[in-house]
């Protein structure tokens, strides 16, 4: 069912009874072609463009959930292309291409919304960090802005500008950058899949891998055996316990990142903002919340819940980023468990195991990621080969010593 | 050789205008107490300590299984060196300038040290005599308890101006005065 | 955990305290050890979902390395031991 | 007249009479007022409108809940958005402003919305707007960010002040209602350190709208009198107008008291509001129970409440809600309000109920209709009437208020908040709290007791195994007499069919029973799916009274049980909390400590000025009259050091006294160079590597004596360098005899350098500092002229002859004024960190800047501090793998403009000279620029790939992102004195 203005019309006038279910509930089949495990963000949009793109449709997507109850509906919904790595830079910059096309492609408005980003410095020493990076988004083509101070000002007005500890002193401004609405996401993907014939199967829990002479066969689960010709990990958090399924020894560590959306407000914030002086970043939703968040709780965890000196911590710097804050409140606070990587980047890649690909590592930074994540590793899996963006992206990596290291704080997950 | 140089107390730029007079909420800022940094070396911790607790004019601070100050408001510098360098198995420096202490005394001290230290301040819990290392006013510091009331406060010389002011801040609600003792 | 760590020299402190280094269990190789171990050693991780060992440090407190042994979904803490002493026992097994 | 405020009655003070606004118009209402009850005694039904479709609304609730009447309290710099109308404290003065209308709140002009309603269905915006996609972002989202919020935010700085404080006690007690109150003070004459916290005003709870009596008193009256003993007992901490809104991990509980929100002028000396950590043994959940509303079309007209808030406005604020009352109940709730309404001379217009029968007594003169379900209600503004329809009949009956009472739904947020799930009871038609362990049980209505007498008792049981778990249990169980209770039994209903208008499940986000359909017929069918698509439970009242409501309705569409439902997942906020409380003093120039220089008097002395580094301010340079640029003073004070000498300030190094018999063994491991050989009395630069070969920090080390070390760090990584000094020794080789602890506070520490350095030093300095007696390197303690001892190390950032000298901390000052005294006649000038800055890039040193953690030793030059021969140092081994040795790394080199007056600038990239900007041209970048006034132009440091055999190059400089493009010469990375003859003076 084709979703138009028109069909809102149409249905509309019949009592909104006749809208049909974005998609199937099926059971699984006994053998599928490709095999992914994770209904997230990822794992759709890998099913979808598996389909789409690469013509394979024998696909079932496990999820142990419901579809997008992962990191793909905690986040706090940016999409940008700055990055300064010649590994990463390419890679977000194709993924952000396939947003702004995004919605008309698979017929779901998720609310793609390219409200500009501002990443604040403030210091001389960040500015120049910020002027790297910004040229190395510009020599790759990707738009860039280094604002000063009164340019900041002009943009966004109610920032701290005169009593900061930290004082603006500019801005690397992404005009491109913006926000989505994620649980769209997962549900246009999804849908988009399905209608592709793919199946998307909820509730179903991956307990093992089965394997035979070095190849996997199929994956055990809540629901029986499933056999499948390629196994694909796309399972985020979790990556750690199903990849054990296979012996794979990962460079992952699972680590909680809270997120917070306050009470729905009038429209204050117009951008996607972040604190160059600590973590917090911010951004208003089309419903009026302030989605925001800042640091990772640090310690190791898989509880999707976080502790209460990470929240006080990403309110100072929300306060002293944004003053007029202090009298609005704060509605919800959650956490995800987010795959962090040893080098704060992901990894889409083969594994040793030769019909078992894997893509993790995305630590929190997987949402902007979801379309060129789910495109390159679909090219992956169809063709056996690594699509030309995702090629720094290696599970070898580290032992050849090729990191990406974004932030050059070395082989320390919580520190990414 | 007697030394010619005006010492400055950090928080002399923190204190201005007249004093006033003390409150039954009071917070004493000691101007040059002597304080050592006390090491104990591999299995010499429980000799040093006792050394330490035996000490006389020294008060010691615990930090860790093998590290204490050792406090004096009462002899100076050299005195407390002799002593300590008499502590086998102890190594020490100095840091009488790198630290500054604070004593805060009266009825709400609790309360308002409440909104600086996260320990629990029950007299039962932290008894009088006991002193730990722990985050005060955002700072590591080191926290005594000297008296029922009466708690003394040491930490870093460079942070001293911002916990001075948020004790300060804390102490409003409970009027709260300050000033020097020499 | 998560909210307040026993620490065995200071007693109980919250979080705030502490700098969490990362996982225990990994143990620096011998200077000879061949270049997978030391790849392992830095890089992988088991990040086994439940109990697991982990490098606290009371900067703000005793500045001792803690193993603090704990339940990474429940967030339930079984233990907490001077990671001096946690390395002695491990030698000795 | 409809609603009206009683003649007697209420927990009010009706001697004090405040004045307060809404929407500009001026009221009056009594001490004891909420800001709701005020309105509804001035017969102000009408105070919000919806989210969605703009519908006007009244209260439902009288509580925490309220998810209509939300309004913007005060103006300025102190307006409150979303204020709940039904919990803010009336005080003289109060000005409250309804929000999202315009232009008024009677007459909306996005009223428009609801006639749209068709079209604006669950989830209708992802479906549409997507033509053409340039439209979205210009168009339709504008339209969509318009309608969307609430209240404004004022973006104003917040002039009042707020705190932070920790508790810790024995037990919490969460709820200060009959449960809450009965178990505190079973604690409390046990003797346990006891906290009860309490959301509202005043103490009490449901009591204080009770009409039954307790141990022979009025309900509220025997409230009073446990909160008297209570309050006299030292034990017990009494926290009223206090939200307990978060359980986090250990028994640590967030909790939110609001000081000074209900004071008409806020007094400068307490916080408006004080974050509390309470750290409890064991805690008590005494929250209550929710009514639940019914589900009826028309069910959101104003007027129309829970049985529950219009007792509560009757009994506790002395406020009848209408003149004539319908009520329509499935349990013992709707019948004891009617019966309340009558005692006050309220006249009840009908009982509906939607049960066959019930044993509930009916009062005397009123009708009941059994089996009837409301299908409408009319009326625009207020509610003037419903339908009523039984056995296919349909009825008119008049009202200006409606009482509703859908059964109890126990308050279990906070139990629910780590992980564990709530629990359907088929008994109970309720999710009950889980277990959750033994330190914190629910009690009273929270745990699914529903009478009054049943809380009483449970509130004492469970103080009484919390004591017995805390190992204080004392005294017997009391449990309170109470007469005139009424059953407050219900059967379950979740939807009342027939509806002629929405039926709405969440009311302020307008989700209603049609929306919840349609979700499950587009295949959202989990409660979590059902709840994003439609939006139900994400309004600011977290669907405190909806989602109980929308699991019975899913499930009744699913045709399971609700325990199949089950319920979204619970987490904090219990209520919405500010951001200014949960940030407390953190703000503003307080975001963050302030670290301060012991020469920090000395520098502004001087007329510095700072920035900031860290948690540092650092003297940056010294303006002097007459200069108008930073270059300027910047420029004079470089060629000022090279010529003469200048004064720095260094103090903000990291410095660690390192002692033991271990200590050389140690740090040979620690740095990549070698240090078992540093001489007694010497100085040596040192560099540490991560374990994964990369460069971490530099420094220097100095050997005081045998066993005996000094080391300095970096000022940004002064921390880490600690802490990795302590795990390597406390983990990796704890058989080493090696301690450390930071001196950095301890010293003062200063910077002269230039060639007239030494004469300078020796005026102040008794020891012999001649190049023989003290050459470059020399680290010791010597005894100033002032009879000070400090510590003296020659060693030089800047390239020149230099001393750094270490002082305590106390005399930092008067030693550097000493200092610039004595070099005044040789032209000694104070510099700041922009001047080392420029000394160190025209000396080729590299800082952070250079080493950004993806660095290795070779990339910046210091391949030969790489100990190889070592058997270990931290990160030899990984330092070997390919990827950071391989040919075509990116490594220092120096870059000078062919042009001399052209600019570099730091975080240019790097091209070969004519290819063309791209991703695969790209050869590296500018990382530290600055101009060269002892050289007359620009110069730079650069990371480029292969960068040592290309040294005579040219590459171009592409700054695409400030617009400069500047052709560049690559040469050695020292530009000054590359023979170091200086610093051997």
């Amino acid at each position: 069912m084709r979703y138009s203005a028109y069909s809102i019309f149409k249905e509309a006038l019949s009592g909104n009874r006749m809208w049909k279910p974005a998609w199937r509930e099926p059971q699984p089949k006994p053998h599928y072609d490709v095999i992914i495990v994770g209904g997230g963000g990822h794992g759709l949009a890998t099913a979808y463009y598996l389909a789409k793109e690469f013509g394979i449709t024998n696909v079932a997507v496990l999820e142990k959930g419901y579809l997008g109850s992962g990191n793909v509906g905690r986040n706090t919904t940016i999409i940008r292309s700055n990055y300064l790595l010649e590994g990463n830079n390419p890679f977000y910059e194709f993924s952000l291409k396939l947003w702004e096309g995004l919605e008309r492609d698979f017929n779901y408005n998720a609310m793609v919304s390219q409200r500009g980003m501002l990443n604040l410095f403030h210091s001389d020493g960040q500015r120049d960090a910020y002027a790297r990076r910004g040229n190395g988004m510009r020599i790759h083509g990707i738009d860039a802005e280094l604002l000063d101070r009164e340019q900041v000002r002009r943009k966004a007005p109610y920032l701290n500008f005169d009593h900061a500890r930290f004082p603006i002193m500019g801005a690397l401004y992404q005009k491109r950058a913006g926000t989505v609405r994620h649980d769209a996401v997962a549900w246009g993907y999804g849908r988009g899949a399905d209608a592709r014939g793919v199946d998307l199967i909820q509730h179903c829990e991956v307990t093992g891998i089965r394997r035979e002479n070095g190849l996997v066969t199929g994956v055990e689960t809540t629901k029986g055996f499933i056999g499948c010709n390629k196994l694909a990990l796309a399972a985020a958090g979790n990556t750690t316990t199903v990849g054990r399924m296979a012996d794979l020894e990962l460079p992952i560590e699972s680590h909680v990142l809270q997120a917070f959306v306050s009470e729905g407000l009038k429209p204050v914030v117009d951008h996607v903002i972040t604190y160059g002086a600590g973590h917090f970043y911010i951004s208003q939703s089309d419903k009026g919340g302030l989605v925001f968040g800042a640091e990772i709780d640090f310690y190791s965890s898989y509880a999707q819940r976080g502790n209460l000196a990470t929240v006080e911590h990403t309110m100072e710097e929300g306060v002293s980023l944004i003053p007029g804050l202090s009298r609005a409140k704060v509605l919800r606070s959650w956490g995800g468990v987010m795959d962090m990587s040893m080098d704060g980047s992901p990894i889409i890649d083969r594994t040793p195991i030769d019909n078992l690909y894997l893509n993790c590592g995305w630590c929190y930074g997987g949402f902007k990621a979801t379309p060129a994540s789910g495109f390159c590793f679909a090219h992956l899996i169809a063709k056996n080969e690594t699509h030309h963006v995702t090629r720094f992206m290696r599970l070898d990596r580290f032992e050849r010593g090729y990191t990406i290291d974004e932030a050059g704080r070395g082989p320390q997950p919580n520190l990414h | 050789m007697s030394i010619n140089l005006l010492h400055r107390h950090v928080l002399d730029d923190h204190i201005s205008g007249f004093e006033t007079d003390t409150n039954p909420n009071h917070l004493s800022i000691i101007r040059r107490p002597v304080i050592f940094s006390v090491l104990a070396h591999e299995s010499r911790e429980t000799a040093v300590a006792e050394a330490l607790w035996n000490a006389e004019d020294v008060a010691p601070r615990f930090c860790s299984p093998s590290e204490w100050l050792a406090v004096s408001r009462t002899v100076g510098a050299g005195m407390v060196a002799d002593m300590l360098s008499g502590i086998a198995g102890a190594s020490f420096v100095d840091q009488s300038d790198g630290r500054v202490l604070v004593e805060i005394s009266g009825p709400s001290v609790r309360a308002i040290l409440a909104k600086c230290v996260a320990i629990d301040l029950h007299p039962e819990v932290f008894e009088e005599g006991h002193s730990a290392a722990m985050l005060c006013c955002h700072a590591e510091a080191n926290v005594a308890r000297t008296g029922a009331d009466r708690f003394e406060i040491i930490v870093p010389r460079s942070l001293a101006g911002s916990v001075f002011e948020e004790l300060m801040e804390m102490g409003r609600e409970h009027a709260l005065t300050r000033g020097f003792v020499d | 955990m998560a909210s307040l760590i026993t620490c065995p020299h200071c007693g109980t402190r919250p979080k705030e305290e502490f700098s969490i280094r990362g996982a225990a269990a990994p143990k620096r190789p011998s200077p000879t050890a061949k270049d997978e171990a030391w790849h392992v050693y830095v890089y992988v991780r088991d990040n086994p979902k439940g109990r697991y060992q982990e490098y606290w440090h009371h900067v703000a407190g005793c500045r001792r390395f803690l193993v603090v042994e704990r339940d990474n979904l429940t967030h339930e803490v079984f233990g907490v031991t001077d990671a001096a002493e946690f390395e002695r026992a491990g030698a000795d097994e | 007249m409809t609603s009206y405020r009683l003649g007697s009655g209420g927990a009010i003070n009706r001697g004090q009479s405040l004045g307060f606004t809404f929407d500009g118009r001026s009221y009056k209402g009594f001490d004891g007022d909420t800001l709701a009850s005020a309105l509804l005694a001035n017969d102000q039904m009408l105070m919000a409108r919806s989210f969605k479709y703009h519908r006007p609304r009244g209260v439902v609730t009288a509580g925490s809940a309220e998810p209509n009447a939300l309004m913007t309290i005060g103006s300025g710099a102190r307006a409150e958005p979303n204020a709940r109308a039904t919990v803010v404290e009336l005080y003289n003065g109060l000005a409250a402003a309804s929000q999202n209308r315009w232009p008024s709140l009677k007459h909306d002009f996005g009223a428009v919305n609801d006639l749209f309603s068709p079209f604006f269905g669950a989830g209708f915006y992802y479906k549409t707007f997507m033509w053409p996609g340039v439209l979205w972002e210009k168009l339709y989202e504008p339209l969509i960010r318009r309608a969307a919020g609430l209240g404004k935010v004022t973006m104003l700085a917040d002039p009042d002040r707020y705190e932070k404080s920790w508790a810790h006690c024995d037990l919490l007690v969460i709820g200060a209602g009959p449960t809450g109150l009965m178990a505190a003070l079973a604690a409390g004459r046990a003797g346990a350190r006891v906290i009860l916290a309490d959301e509202g005003f005043r103490f009490g709870g449901s009591l204080l709208s009770e009409s039954a009596a307790v141990d022979g008193r009025p309900a509220a009256e025997f409230a009073a009198d446990i909160v008297a003993e209570l309050a006299s007992l030292p034990n017990i901490t009494l926290m009223p107008r206090t939200t307990v809104f978060g359980w986090y991990d250990d028994m640590v509980f967030g909790a939110v008291e609001r000081v000074q929100k209900h004071v008409a002028s806020p007094s400068p000396d307490l916080p408006m509001e004080r974050l509390w950590r309470i750290v409890a043994k064991q805690a008590i959940l005494a929250t209550g129970a929710e009514e639940r509303p019914l589900v009826f079309g028309g069910n959101d007209k104003p007027g129309v409440m829970t049985a529950g808030a219009a007792r509560t406005y009757l009994n506790r604020y002395g406020v009848a809600v209408g003149g004539k009352v319908a009520v329509f109940t499935n349990g013992g709730s709707g019948y004891r309000t009617a019966a309340d309404l009558l005692a006050q001379g309220v006249d009840v217009t009908a009982i509906i109920d939607a049960r066959p029968q019930s044993a509930d007594p009916v009062p005397e003169s009123v009708r009941v209709i059994r089996s009837g379900s409301v299908i409408a209600t009319r009326g625009r503004h207020r509610i003037e009437g419903l339908i009523v329809e039984r056995s296919g009949f349909e009825e008119v009956i008049g009202c200006d208020a409606m009482a509703m009472s859908g059964g109890w739904s126990p308050i279990v947020h906070l139990m629910c908040q780590r992980g564990a799930k709530p629990v359907w009871s088929d008994e109970k038609q309720a999710f009950l709290a889980p277990d959750v362990g033994g330190a914190f049980a629910a009690a009273g209505s929270a745990a699914g007791e529903l009478s009054l007498g049943a809380c009483l008792k449970d509130g004492s049981a469970k103080a009484h195994a919390a004591l017995d778990a805390l190992g204080r249990l004392v005294g017997t169980l009391e449990t309170p007499e109470v007469e005139g209770e009424y059953d407050p039994s219900f059967a379950p209903l979740w939807y009342v069919p027939g509806a002629r208008d929405k039926a709405f499940v969440d009311f302020q986000n307008d989700v209603h029973v049609g929306d919840l359909g349609l979700a499950q017929r587009e295949g959202f069918r989990h409660i979590e799916h059902t709840k994003r698509y439609t939006t139900a439970g994400m309004a600011t009242d977290q669907g405190k009274l909806g989602n109980v409501n929308t699991a019975g309705i899913v499930a009744g569409m699913r045709g399971v049980s609700p325990a199949e439902i089950g319920t979204t997942t619970f987490r904090p906020f219990y209520t919405p909390v500010s951001f200014g409380a949960l940030a407390g003093t953190a703000r503003a120039e307080h975001a963050a400590p302030v670290r301060t220089s012991p020469l920090h008097g000395w520098a502004r002395k001087n007329g510095a000025t700072f920035v900031e580094s860290g948690l540092w301010y650092r003297s940056a340079w010294f303006p002097r009259e007459g200069e108008k640029t930073w270059r300027e003073s910047v420029d004079r004070e470089v060629l000022n050091v090279r010529a003469h000498a200048g004064l720095c300030d260094v103090s903000t190094l990291g410095k660690i006294e390192i002692f033991g018999s271990g200590a050389a063994e140690f740090l040979d491991r620690i740095y990549s160079n070698s240090f078992l050989k540093l001489p007694v009395g010497r100085a040596r630069y040192g560099l540490m590597l991560r374990e994964d070969g990369i460069v971490f920090d530099d420094g220097t080390v100095s050997r005081l004596s045998e066993n005996r070390y000094v080391m300095t760090t970096t000022t940004a990584f002064a921390a880490e360098v600690l802490a990795h000094l302590e795990f390597s020794a406390q983990t990796f080789w704890p058989e080493l005899d090696v301690r450390f602890v930071s001196s950095t506070d301890q010293w003062a520490q200063m910077s002269l350098a230039g060639p007239k350095a030494r004469i300078i030093m020796s005026r102040v300095v008794q020891d012999d500092i001649s190049d023989a007696a003290f050459p470059f390197l020399a680290a010791r303690e010597v005894m100033l002229r002032d009879g000070l001892k400090a510590r003296l190390f020659r060693i030089s950032f800047s390239g020149e002859l230099a001393y750094e000298l270490a002082v305590p901390a106390g005399y930092g000052e008067a030693v550097a004024d000493a200092i610039m005294n004595a070099g005044r006649e040789d032209g000694i000038c104070a510099y700041g960190v922009e001047a080392l800055n420029v000394l160190r890039v025209e000396k080729g040193h590299v800082t952070l800047s250079e080493l950004d953690g993806r660095t290795t030793a070779d990339d910046v030059g210091l391949g030969r501090m790489m100990a190889m021969q070592k058997p270990d140092f931290i990160g030899k081994r990984l330092s070997t793998r390919f990827g950071l040795t391989a040919a075509d790394r990116l490594q220092l080199v120096g870059l000078k403009p062919i042009e001399a007056d052209k600019e570099i600038k730091a975080g240019a990239h790097l091209l070969k000279e004519g290819a063309k900007p791209s991703t695969a041209n790209d050869q590296g970048f500018v990382s530290s620029a600055c101009f060269s006034p002892t050289l007359g132009h620009f110069i730079a440091l650069g990371m480029l790939k292969s960068g040592r055999e290309r040294i005579g190059e040219r590459v171009m400089v592409w700054d695409g992102l400030r617009g400069s493009e500047v052709l560049a010469q690559v040469c050695p990375p020292v530009f000054v004195d590359p023979e170091n003859s200086k610093l051997h003076l």
